[in-house]
């Protein structure tokens, strides 16, 4: 299994913190387009080329590939500082 | 030395503490960011500093390592604050210190460049008459930690 | 501001001063000079810095305005110490608060740069098992001032 | 009437911190060179490439001009900072 984070406001427009399901062996493109078939905001906002996507807190490109237990997140280009 | 905290922190212990025993370094720099009144064309009253905690410790950990390998170093310190923050509080603070000034100016200017693009914090502004936004992502920003690549 | 003094100088209370009554400046770069033990490979004691004081006072007020002219600067902070300083005593300060970050960090180096090149002050080091001797001009810093010109 | 100043080690290599004279229509180059003969150390520390010349606290060039109550100042290469 692995769980999905999303932060800021990507989180704020799915409505969603988190959500569990087994990536094991997909890349991150199927991942977000296996959630963006949930409905029409979630294929809006997860398509997004600005998305950012991290694998156990580093950032990885479209390509990477997702272990059992990754922790994977989803969030908005960063505003700190 | 990193840290990520609700409460303000205090640059002058910071510096101070930075230096305790050191009589090698000729040069300290310090950068402070600061919630100013006017962002993106916006009057800000306050805003809430969200981030993913996890992450920011590990990047700015590994900015850290990055920073102390690129240059010849002798601290770095990192101070990112999270949670609601009024106008003119304290946000970041790098602090650096070094033998020369070349490489302190150089690892401070990396450190918060590299911070501001790739470091997972979102500002969300509370904006006066208005309701509360997100900080659009800054242009500016990915260049010049472009520049550093 | 610009200051030139026998006594040392508290960073905190300059970035607090710079400060007071700042809703707009997003940024602040400081930079401080300190007395380190080695120098152009000599161990340092100690050191004796000779200005020339009317000069001092114009060079600095001018490198001040130029700043001021050249960035968009809120407030710019500059404190040299003269007299007699040890090992890790602060010798000089620039601190510069900006609206934005950039800003900052150039007129801090524009500032400390030129100061170095052509502020008239001499430091002559006590050297462990030695007399005196007076540090030369780095080569290095004329370099470094020239890129502003 | 002139005074003229000097500093750090020029002033330590002259044994003087200040002399007066009418420099009055000289140029910045003459005045060293009237300097200079007064013996061989003053010859030797005062046409050195590497003095600084400041005319009323400004550094100014060996070409320049001198009037009654300029105030000229010998220094070497400064090192504050």
């Amino acid at each position: 299994m692995n769980k999905v984070l999303f932060f800021a406001q990507l989180r704020e427009r799915l409505g969603c913190d988190t959500v569990q399901l087994d990536a094991q062996g997909m890349s991150v493109r199927e991942l977000r387009q296996v959630l963006a078939k949930r409905d029409e905001r979630w294929r809006t906002w997860l398509l997004d080329k600005d998305v950012l996507v991290a694998v156990n807190q580093t950032l990885v490109d479209d390509n990477a590939a997702l272990s059992t237990g990754d922790e994977v997140a989803m969030f908005p280009p960063v505003t700190g500082g | 030395m990193i840290r990520v905290q609700e409460q303000d922190f205090d640059m002058n212990e910071e510096y101070q503490s930075m230096l305790a025993d050191d009589s090698v370094s000729g040069a300290v720099v310090m950068f402070v960011g600061r919630v100013r009144d006017i962002n993106q064309g916006h009057q800000v009253d306050s805003l809430y500093l969200e981030h993913y905690p996890a992450m920011t410790e590990k990047y700015l950990t590994q900015l850290e390592q990055q920073a102390l390998s690129l240059w010849p170093l002798e601290k770095v310190t990192l101070i990112h604050r999270v949670g609601k923050l009024s106008l003119t509080d304290q946000i970041v603070l790098v602090a650096v210190s070094s033998v020369h000034r070349e490489a302190a100016f150089e690892a401070a200017q990396y450190l918060i460049d590299l911070l501001k693009a790739r470091a997972p914090f979102w500002k969300k502004e509370h904006v006066a008459g208005e309701q509360t936004r997100w900080v659009s992502a800054n242009h500016k920003d990915q260049i010049a930690a472009a520049q550093w690549l």
